[in-house]
């Protein structure tokens, strides 16, 4: 085991790493079937520094640290994965789970748009509701997590002007509203609302008065041009913009032996 | 013991439930995403021409709403999502439909979902809820209202009553008296029929009352309405302790599903339709069409 | 067994027996500990003529039809009564049952108090709330089930113009309020409220427009003045007042035989 | 595997459980009437001379509630019941000390305490409720309002969240890292524990997390804060599946109670005071002085 640099990595284990570093011991994450990066970066935390963790996995509750490998299932409610329950979690209750669990969670939330607030939207495309030019899934709980976790991460396998637009058709899940570091509190929203962006091109925060988003660091081969070029609204661009952090040997070992054993990470 | 002492059995068959459901009404489906939805009884509904349905789906509902819609039965949808995960990121049926104005969708999230049942449950017009101020919702279903409580004078959404007339849902066993147990959590099948009318429950097995009466604990839901005998009911979806997903008929559906999406050619979903719901006379006709072989090789750990 | 009027009853059998056969098939009751006659009268319908029964007994939902012989228990929490169990009730979701469960259930309200509307109080007698003359044990769940149950009994053990009063100091189950056959529906209440009332005197009901309490029937060997004399509001009395149905000879049998081997509604 | 990498054991033993309960503080309390309080734990706050409490009983609270008032613990009772069925019609110090205004009892039913409780884990500032509508209680507790509701106008009580900042609760079993499983329902617990701050459950014994593995659904308290290991820990109450109560007990309780709300002489209370709580060092010594044959002939089936 090491915490020197891996030599060779992907940009989706670099994401993966990205996310296990900012991940503290004892929060309660919920591991999902379909994006694979999420996954991998949450079950890293858990198995080299989040003993204490809580899996939520095929609607049970797991601690997974002692299991030498962890296999992914296409589906959320695969049932094969409740084999390492501690605990069931009926979906219905979760309304009830907000004091105690859900404000110990952190969630990812996805969308069709985001806007520089880190507003996201999972309705649809168009102005008017009715006659939608693309409708989307629907909001599904991120709406909900977005005010009711104790804070959550942007995620999108799609950065381009179509995503990160000016102005969102509608809002599913409610960021930094209008902008400002009090625009949460002042709607009376407990959760500490999005903290990263994390895209295929980059990583972003939000700056600390204004809550505008921020260009923090560019993954391997992508410029800070890149990111501009593919975004809809004007960034804030700091004079310095680093490479993301990359993951440790260790990182890797574990990614590429217990987590991701088929290698959907290290596809191009 | 005199007759009038029995208990009364509540078994009845797909055909006879699907009876149940008329034009107009408002179902509420069980499961979630890909699993355990009422497939037996929602194919013979669709079998039998049903129209203008309000359909409420799980918290997070699968291509069992976008099957419906598809079918023509639905007018209303009511659900936080229409997807099928990586199989099928949105409902192809739910997006064109949506798109087009053919059906109303009553949007909301998942909170708002179970505290909307929640209410009905409680016969009660409302519950409040915090999670989604700030968002558009209220503007997209002016149903939901945003107000002031009356302790803090906060800022809430009020979520109206959510209230189906019958809940389908799919299970792993019962007793012939209506005493349901799933394998797994059930998901939001128990707020379901907590809210509905009647419920309806189709499942693996029936079992003796001795076998429900072993492990109280597990039962779910008593006193379903009605029950149907339905092995393999849930297929295409997977069904926890019994079978996995049929991925080759999921996206035998969505294929069929995206070419009219994209084209609007009707030919390999009217197909379809008929492969599997119009053509055959039940459901063991159905699980017959399917084939024992793939059958089978769904009944994995 | 016989439909036969039985030869040989105690007072509290015959009103276990009016309780009985006033239940129909399908309801769901609870079965608690220290009411005696309310518990056998629900078993004596459950296994005379209720199949179909759901009964609550130590928080689980249970068919005793088939069980030869019901033992009671000295507290409703007795685990032991969960042999039986068909399904658990978990207690902090009734609320989440009223719909359902609830709106088909039937229960026995006690009370410090009740007036002629057959509004109850179970929180104290005194004028002010701050200083009680007699601090009651507080309503339970008296409240709630006096608006969402299907309909409800007013038990007591105690006839008396200090439980029959002209006007209750606290009002804990909402019954006819101030009369009126609309008096719940104007308040939205679902539940149809208190039936009858039942004391070890007599059978009591509501007259149909002013919802009045109004004597029923007597118990063997209770007048008419008797019931006046112990009511402390002014009863509707009809013309003629029959004697309290008695038991038949096949409900004695059950009870002694299934239900109340202990003898206890044979103790006078 | 590297210290940093175990998981963390939550088990305390009674005396530190205890000292997380300062004077003023909000306590609710498990079990129900005359089941599951958690007395080892309880006996141990009366011994450390806790004052001011505000004491949230079960939705039924038994004789638990009235020894705490009895030992001068409690300022303030939160609950719609404290009696102990046939044993005790109404807590003997519950009467006296309302009828005297030495404790401030904030009057609700059993609906309204567990609506007050969902409030609290919804973070919401209150839940809407229809049961006791035209009843005293918002007269006698004017923290409930009586609103119109924003969908119907129809008229509603505004139950107030209900905040405890610690559960203190009694379970079967507990795996090292707070996973709790009941034998029986749990009554109320869920909703208490999902309601406050923090959790601490003693337990009648700690088992590997294994055991609780092989039945997870069993779960009932994820997470609990803090365990404590106390066998008997629930008597003189029941434990279900564990002892049945002792009426013994019971009764030499409800006896010294009564002298002291007949005649005003606390002689036979302090007594029993010091022979149960302040006079055993811990609760082991406490089981001593019951006595094992007391103990084992209270282990019925």
């Amino acid at each position: 085991m090491s915490a020197e640099t891996a030599k060779d990595y992907t940009t989706k284990e670099l994401m993966a790493a990205f996310i296990a570093n900012d991940l503290e011991d004892g929060l309660g994450i919920l591991v999902g079937a379909n994006l694979p990066v999420p996954r991998a970066g949450v079950l890293l935390a858990h198995l080299t520094h989040g003993p204490n963790m809580r899996i939520i996995i095929s609607f049970t509750r797991a601690n997974l640290v002692n299991e030498p490998v962890l296999e992914p299932f296409e589906f959320i409610t695969d049932w094969r994965a409740s084999r390492w329950a501690e605990a069931y979690y009926i979906h219905s209750d979760f309304i009830d789970y907000i004091k105690r669990y859900g404000m110990n969670e952190i969630f990812f939330i996805g969308g069709l748009q985001f806007d520089r607030y880190g507003n996201s939207n999972l309705i649809g495309i168009g102005n008017d509701y009715k006659k939608l030019k693309f409708r989307g899934p629907g909001g599904v709980g991120s709406g909900d997590k977005g005010a009711h976790c104790k804070r959550y991460y942007i995620y999108t396998n799609s950065h381009s002007k179509r995503t990160f637009v000016e102005r969102l058709d509608f809002v599913t899940a409610y960021g930094w509203g209008e902008g400002g570091r009090d625009a949460r509190k002042k709607m009376g929203i407990p959760g500490e609302g999005p903290r990263y962006v994390i895209t295929p091109l980059c990583i972003m925060d939000f700056e600390e008065e204004s809550k505008r988003m921020r260009l923090k660091s560019t993954h391997p081969g992508i410029s800070v041009q890149d990111v501009i070029d593919n975004t809809g609204f004007e960034l804030i661009v700091p004079e310095n913009v680093p490479t993301t952090t990359p993951p440790t040997e260790t990182q890797i070992q574990v990614l590429r032996n217990r987590i991701d054993l088929e290698g959907i990470l290290r596809r191009k | 013991m005199p007759q009038e002492m029995q208990r009364k059995k509540v078994v009845i068959d797909e055909t006879e439930a699907a009876g149940w459901i008329k034009d107009g009404m408002t179902i509420i489906i069980g499961g979630f995403i890909t699993s355990s939805h009422p497939m037996a009884i929602l194919r013979r509904i669709i079998k039998n021409g049903v129209r203008n349905l309000t359909v409420i789906g799980s918290a997070s509902s699968g291509l069992d709403v976008d099957l419906l819609i598809g079918a023509g039965c639905a007018r209303k949808v009511i659900s936080p999502y229409v997807a099928g995960e990586a199989i099928a990121p949105i409902g192809p049926f739910f997006r064109v439909a949506a798109e087009r104005g053919e059906i109303d969708v009553w949007e909301i999230d998942e909170s708002m979902y179970y505290c909307g049942l929640r209410a009905a449950a409680h016969l009660l017009p409302f519950m409040p809820w915090r999670g989604c101020v700030g968002t558009s919702y209220p503007e997209v279903n002016p149903d939901i209202k945003v107000f002031r409580d009356p302790i803090n004078n906060e800022t809430l959404l009020a979520v109206p009553a959510i209230k189906p007339d019958v809940a389908i849902l799919h299970a792993a066993v019962a007793d012939p008296y209506g005493n349901v147990q799933h394998v797994g959590t059930g998901f939001g099948d128990r707020a379901q029929h907590l809210a509905a009318d009647k419920t309806i429950v189709q499942v693996e097995k029936i079992v003796p009352n001795e076998e429900i009466r072993k492990e109280p604990a597990k039962t779910s839901i008593v006193g379903a309405d009605a029950l149907v005998r339905a092995p393999y009911g849930a297929h295409p979806y997977s069904s926890p302790g019994f079978y996995i997903e049929d991925l080759e008929h999921l996206k035998e559906y969505v294929t069929a599903a995206n070419v009219y999406a994209k084209s609007g050619d009707r030919g390999p979903f009217d197909a379809y339709l008929e492969k599997y719901i119009f053509g055959p006379k039940d459901h063991m006709e159905y699980l017959e069409r399917t084939g024992i072989r793939r059958l089978f090789s769904l009944y994995e750990y």
